[in-house]
């Protein structure tokens, strides 16, 4: 029988799709939701120290082949979520990763144990948020040093949770980031968050986004995101989430062959709806079974040998 | 139907005063959507928010808006020839019976879609009763144009200036007893359509309602429009629910989610 | 009357539209049939020391919004350019433009010696290709400092013909680059050169190019070329070429408005076809007759006033 | 005709061994093409190189690739089942007159398109003559097609093993004094497409003629192709020019451009 499960920082997902933080997952229900839709694995919104509730709209539209936001971190607080994050944990079916950021390597160590004592499978760190920087300066991925001073203050404080490194392809250093984080500790990476652009509209004659600046998402940043994993691959050892771009199951497999453990879908479920997730398995699959493939393992980091 | 999701820049055409916080912006371009679905609207410098598309007969689109807050208040400043900029149809729409009595209980600019929706049921010559609730007469919306096209109106306004005296959903709950409609389409705050769908539920009539949250993507990305406990986004799966969908939605007439994504009691 | 000329270093140019380096820019021929179809100006394709066959095919490809090409600077080398460099300053009838490469420092000199003696208009440094790492090593142009370097030691070097240092958005620091080009003495900024991703076709399990990494150019990358254009505006004096994803009238416009004083295009021939240098002069024609703009000056930047 | 610009992946089906030097390669799918276009075909770990599309009845579509270098004899050391990859298809195509006679010359795997060719122009009834050019009898392609469909076939040998012995042109020139051809069709080695033309401009006969160059991108961006002194790509304006094109290529015969930029004589 062909199975398209993947064992990921010691759980089992059945299948390798994994929401991405910052889509949908605000509440339980959004993500009960997504998990109905075929999601192996779920990643909550990112969520800080306090309060936030981000830019002003325009946040978010789309144009073609992406999606650009700044939605700038917009999230209740680590104190208003450790409820949501519990009951997450125990009443949902598939494992679930929170999201977190902070502004500083204090601010990361209070938002991460408390965030590790709510029994989520695992923590992603996001070190590369391109939206925020009026707030809290130059992302943190973009440099190898700095990424390892967070992750290490990070997995000191978090027991045994494992562990996400989320990284950016604005870093021309994201394999030495990678490595980085792995050698601080880190027990996975995620490749890529959004990069930053801009767009105009020339009859309002300013920024489309309220932020001027946004992360682009979706297909115009995938050849970005499998370059990066493809390199990280050949440099860690830990798993990668590879992200980015990911809308049919010829995405995720060119990821998967350029050695991702598991892959991340966000704007997917704006390109081609909510059931993105059974979608993209059900192409995985036709894919596999014309190929004469058991396994994912068969095909992970394929690439590299041809 | 094709979406627009990158903002289209269209200048304001006329301006009509509806009342003394609904205007009415009005544009020569034939945006898509159906009664009950809605655009994003951004107000250049303020923010950009969601509103009911209004496609009346022999007009490109327009908007109905309350004065309520900075972006509103913001839009209420602009003149015609400024420009807006426009993202949509978004969200699910009203589904009319095809033939019968139909019942609209709007409150405040729930009117705006429920006037738009009037249109296309008298199109198909669907008996109409509107039951529309108001703080005082000046606050009514479209009652030349939905007397014109043949709609039958009841009012009632809290303080009696103008029909009933007391609140619409008082009203239809009079007219119920003694009528029989096909289906009823709320529109309004959100009490009222609390009680509104009470009235329903009692009764046994299939209704609509529009369940109105706070949006941002508004195509079904970020999750902030959605609900317990199903997840729906109300910018997809609403803001349009019926009967059987409501009553999954169980915070409705209880609480809803900040732009933060803080929970806030009704 | 409505007028689209700019001045770009000294020259008058009919519009504002420039042929990127690296397309169709091989032969006198060639450019000469560009300026046919209305080009403003063009750029030579790279020259450097010494010929190079550059990279085997697949070299370049087209996917939904945009093109990935290794070509790999394939060119006759300087020595075998100088003649055609300066039959085209000769015979053109636009301001010809000389691109030039080089591994170091001292052979940068040397080439931008012999290429500004042939008389071109001014010389394009390409401190950003990104197809190249493997023989070159780390692009110039991720670096202030080692930009400021390159540029300094050609500009001591060619007299008075005018240094454009074309610069990347794969550097995050491109707006330190930018002003360290400036402080070095250049007399322009071309922003940005392509983007690096990667492309597996899943059949063949291989990365479609032969380089397996290639940059990407085409609308997908415009939103990061005007980002760039944005915020190197704001930095520098000089004026700046904005490249990257211009296909029409409008992506021109919104360069524009972002501060660029001239449009390099480049895929947009294969986009919109060999005459999309009139095709966009068209489109900028009828959008500044509907808002009654008579001049180009009249926009340009005018994003950061709103 | 949709084009596909990025490469797809196909098996191939059947392999034909035509000649000593040239193996047809068979593909099952339906990939558009008008004779005189071409496909980038991508052999994994060679290169990618230009070769004339074939779309013969009852098949999907094939490539005849005479071996000559690096790339074309790994090619040839492929089986069925294999994967290739295909760009396309490029450049212009041939214009058949819509009645009377053509004449067809060719050398060396410059049968391949001009095959295609004689086959849409049989489809339509034409007078078909071929005059083929090849060192010997074992070098000659499609004999058995090309009569089957009706084609006048001329040969000539360089070592006199079948038909005429000598080039190809002088056996044409032979005919064109005694016989009236609409059109002229030329595909071959440069030296022999420069002489062919010399003929057809001397009897005034129009022609059309598939210059081949370097080629890289194959969609008319890097440049690589193009021709002095027009600056035409032969892979959009090009390959296939007529006479009065033909007259503006000042390099035809003389010389081109290599994969670094530098001219090399023919
Ligand atoms: C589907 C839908 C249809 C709507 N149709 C209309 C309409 O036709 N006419 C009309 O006048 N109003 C309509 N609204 C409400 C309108 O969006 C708000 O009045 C407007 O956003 C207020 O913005 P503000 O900046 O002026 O006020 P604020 O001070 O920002 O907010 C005032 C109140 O408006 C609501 N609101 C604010 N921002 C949003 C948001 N992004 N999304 C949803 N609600 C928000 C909240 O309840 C808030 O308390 C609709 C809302 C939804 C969700
Ligand atoms: C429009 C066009 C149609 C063609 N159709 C056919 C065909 O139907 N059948 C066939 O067998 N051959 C055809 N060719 C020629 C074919 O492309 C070359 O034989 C092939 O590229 C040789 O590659 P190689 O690696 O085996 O040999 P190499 O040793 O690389 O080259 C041998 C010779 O082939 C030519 N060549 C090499 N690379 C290219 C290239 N990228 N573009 C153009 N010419 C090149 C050069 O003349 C070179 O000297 C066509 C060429 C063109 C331009
Ligand atoms: C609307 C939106 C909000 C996002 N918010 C977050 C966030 O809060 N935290 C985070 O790490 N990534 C965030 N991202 C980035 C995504 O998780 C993902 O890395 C990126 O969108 C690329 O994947 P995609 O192309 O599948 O969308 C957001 C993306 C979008 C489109
Ligand atoms: C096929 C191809 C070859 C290129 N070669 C060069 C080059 O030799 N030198 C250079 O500076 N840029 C080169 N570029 C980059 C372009 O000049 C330009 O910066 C980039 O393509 C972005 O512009 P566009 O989106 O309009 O194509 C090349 C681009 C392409 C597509
Ligand atoms: S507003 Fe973003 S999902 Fe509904
Ligand atoms: S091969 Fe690139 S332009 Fe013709």
């Amino acid at each position: 029988m062909l199975d398209l499960s993947v064992n990921l920082l010691g759980k089992k997902l059945q299948n390798p799709l994994i929401l991405a933080s910052g889509i949908m997952g605000v509440s339980v229900s959004s993500l009960k939701y997504v998990i109905q839709n075929g999601a192996g694995a779920v990643i909550f919104k990112s969520i800080g120290p306090d309060e936030r509730t981000g830019h002003k709209n325009p946040t978010v539209f789309s144009f073609e082949g992406g999606i650009q936001n700044a939605v700038g971190l917009s999230n209740p607080g680590i104190d208003n979520s450790t409820e949501k994050l519990k009951e997450a944990v125990s009443t949902l079916s598939v494992p679930v990763i929170g999201s977190m950021f902070a502004e500083n390597v204090n601010n990361f160590k209070i938002v991460a144990e408390k965030m590790a004592k709510t029994g989520v499978a695992a923590i992603e760190v996001n070190l590369s948020c391109p939206n925020t920087e009026d707030d809290f300066g130059r992302m943190f991925a973009l440099e190898p040093k700095v990424t390892g001073e967070v992750i290490r203050a990070v997995k000191s404080v978090v027991g045994k949770t494992p562990i996400i490194a989320k990284l950016s392809a604005e870093s021309p250093d994201i394999v030495e980031v990678a490595k980085s984080a792995e050698e601080a500790g880190a027990d996975a990476i995620t490749a890529i968050n959004t990069i930053s652009g801009m767009f105009i509209d020339i009859k309002h004659k300013r920024p489309i986004l309220t932020n001027k600046y946004g992360g682009i998402s979706g297909p115009v940043i995938k050849p970005m995101g499998v370059k990066a994993v493809y390199n990280i691959y050949k440099a860690v050892k830990i798993p990668i989430i590879g992200t980015g771009g990911v809308n049919t199951g010829e995405d995720a497999l060119e990821y998967i062959m350029a050695g991702a453990a598991a892959i991340g879908v966000g704007s997917g479920v704006y390109f081609r709806g909510i059931d993105v997730f059974k979608k993209i398995s059900d192409e995985i699959i036709v894919f596999m079974e014309n190929e004469g493939y058991k396994s994912l393992n068969e095909i992970r980091g394929v690439v590299h040998k041809n | 139907m094709k979406k627009i999701d990158k903002p289209l820049a269209l200048p304001i055409k006329k301006i009509v005063r509806e009342s003394e916080r609904v205007k009415t912006f009005i544009f020569d371009y034939d945006f898509p959507g159906k009664p009950g679905q809605f655009v994003m609207c951004w107000v250049p410098g303020f923010d950009e928010k969601p509103f009911g598309i209004i496609k009346k007969e022999g007009e490109g689109f327009s908007i109905s808006v309350a004065a309520v807050g900075n972006t509103t208040k913001a839009l209420h400043m602009m003149d015609v020839g400024d420009l807006l900029g426009f993202r949509g149809p978004y969200g699910s729409h009203f589904k009319l019976p095809e033939k019968g009595s139909i019942a609209l209980i709007a409150g405040g600019y729930g009117m705006a879609p429920l006037s738009y929706l009037a249109q296309e049921a008298r199109k198909i010559n669907l008996e109409v009763y509107l039951f529309v609730g108001a703080n005082k007469k000046e606050e009514l919306l479209y009652m030349d144009w939905m007397k014109e096209i043949g709609v039958k109106v009841h009012t009632a306004t809290d303080d009696g200036s103008y029909g009933y005296s007391g609140f619409n959903t008082e009203l239809f709950k009079i007219y119920v007893e003694k009528m029989i409609f096909g289906k009823v389409f709320i529109v309004g705050p959100e009490i009222m359509e609390f009680n509104a769908t009470q009235i329903c539920y009692e009764k046994n009539i299939p209704f609509e309602v529009s369940l109105e949250r706070y949006m941002k993507c508004g195509f079904g990305l970020c999750g902030q429009c959605c609900v317990d406990s199903t997840g729906w986004r109300m910018c997809v799966e609403g803001p349009v629910l019926n009967q059987d969908e409501l009553k999954k939605v169980t915070e409705f007439g209880k609480y809803h989610i900040t732009s933060s994504g803080k929970i806030k009691k009704l």
